[in-house]
């Protein structure tokens, strides 16, 4: 099958907004996520945890929790330091010595929230019970909760066997800013910009419930795990367990956005006490948990920033000083510090970038991936300087940016680190959501209401959306990881009563995949939308998956299509194969359609697939022995992204097959005297190339856009001088409600990636945009008397904002 | 343990609970009532909506011996008799109104209260309607499109 | 968190200095119960403060840090399930007409959930137990 | 999240509930319990049991005395009083205040004794009640006695209601002709937190302010009463206030310094102000 196939006009299924399979299930509330499942004989797990930022453990005691009525037993750091092995750093030396274990390691606490005791018992009110009754004492130790003190000299020492608080220290740097910075019309500098702390914060919080089952030595595990197979590695190192005796599962699962990459540190606990109980154990994290180390996104100060600018509004580039923190442990980190270099252009022709790039311990809940991972930091920044500098030197917004971008004719276009943006139509999308916002309306609006005490913003933001990662790049971090390209795998077979079944390595979160699936295969075998089953969720015991299977780094429309339409060939050539026997042809005669394989130049000559399916299954004897002995009507495939190896030394290559764009605009209008900024107009046009399903994908976009909003005016996890997290529930960690929100402007842009099988991108991170437009928006009402330097930008900060905050920190050199 | 009787989604249940069980932990942990789930710690996320004597109540903010004598209907009790979607369940399906689903139960809950209660169903009423339920995925947006087309609908 | 206060007291500051092993004397005060001397000679008692709508027991220890004759420092650590407070206390004694003048400062760290939750109350809670909780162990003294 | 272990009580009558409270110790009112719960969730507070006045009949409901007062039982919802006629006939700022909080299920749940009783600072009614010169009706073992709002509210997350004491009912009396009220409010998001809250209320008779009563919220441990604005306000036509400036003892959070809410409560103190002198020519 080649993608003009799925393009001609037999094509029913793929590319049109087919309803999704998954919702009949969870419109019924049937469907099966983490705390549903029934389990006999089920126990309960919860943590005790330190309400210190750092602190050394004097001692534990358990004997009031021995106490409660249906207490079962409890785990504790040194029994873990005992049983288990530290989880794999990813870095290099000097911080690969860092120890993380799933209790607080080596009797010290890191962070307010760390657990340090797990405590079993036969019900939730037992376990809570017996929990509450654990006696910890602490010895408080000097704590550091901001990165820019965590670099100096005499700070505390996170992991004092470190010897300092960098993690990861790099330089990058491509083209030749120095030069660039000598020698443009103008220079911006910037002293100190700040990205945010914030995450998605899935609806449905953590939650694993795991049995041993110790006749064959083996655990199951079910729950919200999004890269199953990297889930069993580090499980099968931390448990010492041979990894052919865990199973990983999941079923429903509501919300990863990334920061569930590292469920399998509760479970390894969990683990632990199942196999030492003799019972399954279920862990189900709180909201006040999750707040504390669900998993934050990255948090980044920007200093010493500096862009290069032509007098004709040309960008030459820029460099900066990024200090990134990553909270008490380097859990998927500092992967970060290289993931941001997918993007190292943004949306932009730079030709220049210097970059270096610290990843550093803080006291703070550790950092997960979270949508738009290490890209939109880099991206807001970029994006931030391109604005101001349009503010600063008197160029129209809209015109400087259509002058930078990329443009379409440019495509393939290699940027200074050797990516590889692969199709888009930056200008086409821009003017697009200036459309859709009305920007002349909105430019008038401004005009009108100057004045009135309310101030309107227009803002733009420009995003990519990189996908289906290259692994190789963790080699950038550490060129001793055994990490290179990127699969996925998928497995389709014809059942005995003649459904198609299929399975991908994926795992979904609300991303509609067994409906995407369903829509390809169904136009590949040529059989009815219903007749696909796709399995829900995953398991790592099917042979679906491969390493790096699993749902992050927007790459499924990539990654786990291709794998699937690579297995369905191979189902098309059996059922072919068996086909072309009975219907004495050959098997390159046969095609499908209407349910049945037939003969192309003759479709009266058909065999329903039913029919192949019953031949094989039931009366082999139908067939030649070669036929019946090649064709199971089981097909798994790999899709294997084409990559090669980076060039480590320039740290140079692509690290990314797919880039799809987002452009967004909007209109604030801000209340003068109390900084309220309310947003009036909103639109995003995407592009992630030949769509499988327009209405997921938009539905992708829209909750994309709700998490950058809210994360823009409303969340953050900030933490107090003592080192607690001050928004440690939805109480004070405003999470958007319908009534903060307007109904969406949207749009799409079609431009097929050339290196993909079907022209799709990878998509449904949406690369931050909003935080982008939002502050573009704040900064085009204020004007420059005030510089909008941060992520964030509250209320009482946008009111400091209109009386000159941060207008120092800008400054036009030349 | 006390015991309590409770018509839930049509049936008459009866359990034996602590006084401090929640409802949400009884109809979870005892039925297997699946619409109601838990998002939060502090009845803001509102997936545990459900309704109490007619009335809409996070099932989070009320214990399980509050409801003894009382009716209760989950998201379970939508669906048409017939096990097919609802008329509002199938907006939603329509219109792309649910991603992971975990907030789904409770949405649903809270829109058949909005749409029963007479109110004109506006944009900004629709919105402000759902404000006790927080949604991670869908940005809300399909959420109001599927209610106001409900309402549309709605003979 | 710093608080201060001021209050004056019959007792004699010989009295009050007298208190931090007065077990006996501490049962005495209302809102605390299950008053003991631990292992180190720190009191270890369970204080409940009087003011607030839902009683708010906190497990306290309480350790002397100086003591003399004009004043003592108290360092206090209190938890209540998975909230921890901390309060270093300086107490001063100055002779007054009536008795003794008391002047406190108290600096104080919040943690766990409650340094969430409390952001906009715990000031004037922990104020308010510690006016309380002073007020009422002078007057046993 | 998992409660401690904790004692449910219902009593029938509001004189059960005093004399359940008085006996058992560390017992305390659950009304709407829409705070309440969470608290107890979160591990916050540890009462021995709870005192379930939700359902008794002499708590709910609202009526009118005779000289027009608005007499309501502490245990009223939300939405009771979002949609009760007689409220919004004769007080129509308290159904709008009702009808505005939290969201639906909540105002199914909560009630106006449950949200004076806890004196959270941010709680939307003890400003309102304060501005409108409501009494507070208490119980006890020994019997009734009422109190002003300068009275009821002591601080934050206290009142007067002691340990053994139940709130039975709010009375507001009705306002004067001419009488206006206003409130103004900034929140997190649209609708959420409020970081500072005014209440304004003028009565106006021929022109001129005879009396008039100015209250913070969210900014001060208990509804605050500005005698001095009040008096600013009173003797004139009713008119746009001066700028103040409040010296204020507010705390800081993370949605804003206490700097920034003395400031908001100086600006929602003036557009209250607006508000009501609008109002007031209508």
């Amino acid at each position: 099958m080649t993608s003009d196939q799925l393009t001609r006009p037999a094509v029913r299924f793929t590319g049109k907004p087919m309803p999704r399979k998954e919702d009949d299930r969870l419109l019924k509330a049937q469907g099966e996520f983490g705390d549903d499942t029934p389990v006999a004989h089920l126990a309960y797990v919860v943590f005790v945890r330190s309400p210190y930022a750092h602190a050394r453990i004097t001692s534990i005691d358990v004997s009031a929790a021995e106490r409660v009525d249906g207490y079962l037993g409890c785990l504790l750091p040194d029994e873990v330091e005992q049983l288990t092995e530290p989880y794999v750093e990813l870095q290099g030396p000097p911080a690969d010595v860092e120890v993380d274990r799933c209790l607080a390691s080596g009797g010290v606490v890191r962070f307010s929230g760390e657990p340090v005791v797990a405590v079993a018992a036969s019900s939730r009110e037992a376990a809570r019970d017996a929990a509450a009754a654990v006696v910890v004492d602490y010895t408080p130790l000097p704590h550091v909760v901001d990165a820019r003190s965590a670099v100096l000299p005499d700070a505390p020492q996170v992991h004092e066997q470190i010897g300092s608080n960098v993690a990861f220290d790099a330089l990058y740097d491509w083209g030749d800013i120095d030069f660039a910075l000598e020698n443009a019309d103008h220079v911006i500098e910037v002293d100190e910009l700040h990205f945010h702390r914030f995450s998605s914060t899935p609806l449905e919080c953590g939650v694993v419930t795991v049995e041993y089952d110790a006749g064959v030595d083996t655990f199951t595990f079910t729950g919200g795990f999004a890269t199953p197979q990297l889930a069993t590695f580090n499980l099968a190192v931390a448990l010492r367990h041979p990894a052919n005796r865990l199973r990983v599962l999941s079923k429903d699962f509501g919300g990863s956005f990334g920061v569930k990459l590292n469920t399998h540190i509760p479970a390894t606990a969990a683990a632990l006490l199942a196999r030492k109980l003799g019972r399954p154990m279920r862990w189900t994290e709180t909201r006040s948990e999750h707040h504390l180390m669900g998993g934050h996104g990255n948090e980044r100060w920007f200093r010493d920033v500096k862009m290069a600018v032509q007098s004709d509004g040309t960008v030459l580039g820029l460099s900066y000083d990024a200090l990134d923190d990553v909270g008490a442990y380097t859990r998927y980190e500092p992967l970060g510090g290289v993931i941001w270099t997918q993007v190292a252009n943004a949306c932009y022709q730079l030709k220049h970038l210097k970059v270096r790039y610290r990843s550093i311990y803080t006291n703070k809940g550790p950092v997960h991936p979270n949508r738009g991972y290490s890209r939109m930091q880099h991206m807001w920044l970029v994006e931030r300087m391109m604005d101001i500098a349009a503010h600063k030197l008197g160029f129209d917004p809209v015109e400087f940016r259509l002058r930078n971008y990329v443009q379409p004719d440019q495509y393939p276009y290699t940027t200074v680190n050797g990516c590889v943006y692969d199709s888009g139509d930056l200008p086409l999308s821009l003017r697009k959501a200036l459309d859709l916002i009305d920007y002349p309306g909105a430019r008038r609006l401004q005009r009108e209401l100057a004045g009135t005490g309310k101030r309107i913003g227009i803002g733009i933001g420009s995003t990519l959306d990189s996908g289906t990662n290259n692994f190789a790049q963790a080699r950038l971090l550490n060129a001793h990881l055994p990490f290179g390209g990127n699969t996925e795998g998928a497995l389709v077979r014809l059942g005995a009563d003649g459904s198609v079944y299929a399975t991908t390595g994926g795992v979904a979160f609300g991303q509609g995949h067994e409906t995407t699936v369903a829509q390809v295969v169904a136009d590949m075998l040529g059989v009815a939308y219903d007749h696909v089953h796709v399995q829900r969720g995953s398991d790592s015991s099917l042979s679906a998956q491969t390493g790096f299977s699993g749902s992050y780094a927007s790459q499924f429309a990539v990654t786990g299509i291709a794998a699937m339409i690579n297995a369905t060939k191979r189902l098309i050539r059996e059922i072919s194969l068996v086909a072309s026997s009975v219907l004495k042809c050959e098997p390159e005669e046969i095609e499908l359609a209407d349910g049945a394989a037939r003969v192309r130049t003759d479709p009266e000559r058909a065999l329903p697939l039913a029919a192949v399916a019953g031949i094989v299954h039931f009366s082999p004897v139908d067939l030649p022995p070669e036929v019946a002995e090649e064709v199971g009507l089981v097909a798994r495939s790999v899709y294997r992204a084409p990559f090669e190896l980076p060039d480590l030394d320039r740290k140079y290559g692509n690290l990314t097959l797919t880039y799809a764009t987002q452009i967004h605009a909007c209109v604030v209008e801000i209340d003068e005297e109390t900084g309220h900024t309310k947003l009036l107009r909103y639109a995003m046009v995407d592009d992630c190339g030949t769509p499988i399903n327009p209405m997921v994908i938009e539905g992708q976009v829209h909750g994309a856009t709700v998490h950058g909003i809210s994360a823009a005016l409303f969340e953050h996890f900030a933490y107090d001088e003592h080192g607690q997290l001050a928004a440690g529930n939805f109480y004070d960690y405003h999470a958007a409600t319908a009534l903060d929100l307007p109904s969406f402007g949207y749009d799409s842009v079609v431009s097929p990636s050339p290196f993909t099988p079907i022209g799709a991108k990878g998509m449904g991170e949406g690369g931050g945009a909003p935080l982008h437009a939002l502050s573009a928006a704040i900064q085009d009402a204020i004007g420059t008397q005030g510089m909008v330097l941060a992520s964030f930008n509250p209320p009482e900060r946008v009111l400091q904002l209109l009386r000159g905050l941060d207008a120092e920190k800008v400054q036009v050199l030349r | 343990m006390t015991e309590i009787n409770v018509i839930v989604d049509g049936k008459q249940e009866t359990g034996a609970v602590q006084d401090r069980t929640l409802l949400v932990h009884w109809l979870r942990d005892s039925l297997d009532k699946r619409g109601p789930k838990i998002g939060c710690d502090t009845g803001n996320c509102g997936a545990c909506t459900v309704r109490w004597d007619g009335q809409l109540v996070k099932s989070c903010m009320v214990l399980a011996v509050q409801a003894d004598g009382g009716t209760v209907e989950t998201a379970a009790s939508l669906s048409e008799e017939d096990g097919s979607l609802n008329r509002l369940q199938q907006c939603f399906k329509d219109h792309h109104a649910l991603q992971c689903g975990y907030c789904t139960s409770g949405m649903l809950m809270t829109a058949t209260d909005f749409l029963c209660s007479g109110e004109p169903v506006t944009e900004e009423a629709t919105r402000r309607a759902l404000k006790g339920n927080v949604c991670r995925c869908t940005g809300y947006h399909n959420i109001v499109r599927a209610i106001r087309a409900a309402a549309e609908e709605t003979p | 968190m710093n608080l201060s206060g001021r209050f004056e007291t019959s007792a004699a500051a010989t009295a009050l200095l007298a208190l931090h092993g007065g077990v006996d004397a501490l049962a005495a005060v209302p809102t605390l119960r299950d008053v003991r001397l631990d292992g180190s000679g720190n009191v270890r008692a369970v204080f409940t403060p009087r003011s607030t709508f839902v009683p708010m027991p906190f497990s306290i220890t309480v350790a002397v840090q100086q003591a003399g004759a004009e004043g003592v420092v108290l360092s206090v650590h209190g938890t209540r399930g998975p909230t921890a407070v901390d309060v270093m206390l300086v107490l001063g004694f100055t002779p007054g007409p009536q008795g003794t003048y008391v002047s406190w400062a108290a600096d104080v760290a919040i943690r766990g959930p409650a340094a969430t939750v409390g952001q906009r109350v715990v000031r004037d809670l922990v104020s308010s137990a510690l006016e309380e909780i002073l007020h009422d162990t002078a007057a046993v003294a | 999240m998992i409660l401690p272990p904790i004692q449910y009580l219902r009593p029938a009558t509001p004189a059960d509930a005093v004399a359940t409270l008085s006996e058992v110790d560390g017992s305390v009112v659950l009304a709407g319990g829409q705070t309440l719960l969470n608290v107890l969730k979160l591990d916050l507070a540890h009462p021995a049991a709870l005192v379930d006045v939700h359902r008794i009949d002499a708590l709910r409901g609202v009526r009118h005395t005779e000289d027009s007062a608005l007499v309501i039982g502490a245990a009223t919802t939300y939405a009771e009083l979002a949609s009760s006629p007689d409220v919004r006939r004769t007080h129509p700022e308290v159904a709008d205040m009702a009808a505005g909080l939290v969201d639906r299920q909540v105002r199914n749940r909560g009630t106006i004794g449950g949200n004076c009783c806890l004196n959270d600072p941010t709680n939307n009614f003890p400003p309102l009640l304060a501005a409108l010169d409501a009494r507070f009706r208490i119980l006890g073992v020994a019997g009734e006695r009422v109190l002003r709002a300068d009275e009821f509210f002591l601080g934050t997350l206290t009142t007067a209601v002691g340990r053994a004491e139940l709130l039975t009912a709010i009375e507001i009396p009705a306002l004067p002709t001419g009488s206006v009220v206003a409130h103004e409010h900034l929140q997190v998001g649209a609708d959420s937190w409020a970081l500072a809250r005014a209440v304004v209320r003028l009565d106006v008779t021929d022109h001129v302010v005879t009396d008039a009563r100015v209250v913070l919220g969210a900014v001060y441990g208990s509804p605050l009463r500005l005698s001095d604005v009040e008096r600013m306000l009173v003797g004139s036509a009713p008119a746009a206030l001066p700028e103040v400036e409040l010296d204020l003892d507010t705390a800081d959070d993370v949605h804003g310094s206490a700097a920034y809410r003395r400031e908001m409560a100086e600006v929602q103190l003036r557009r209250a102000v607006r508000a009501a002198v609008e109002r007031s020519g209508r």
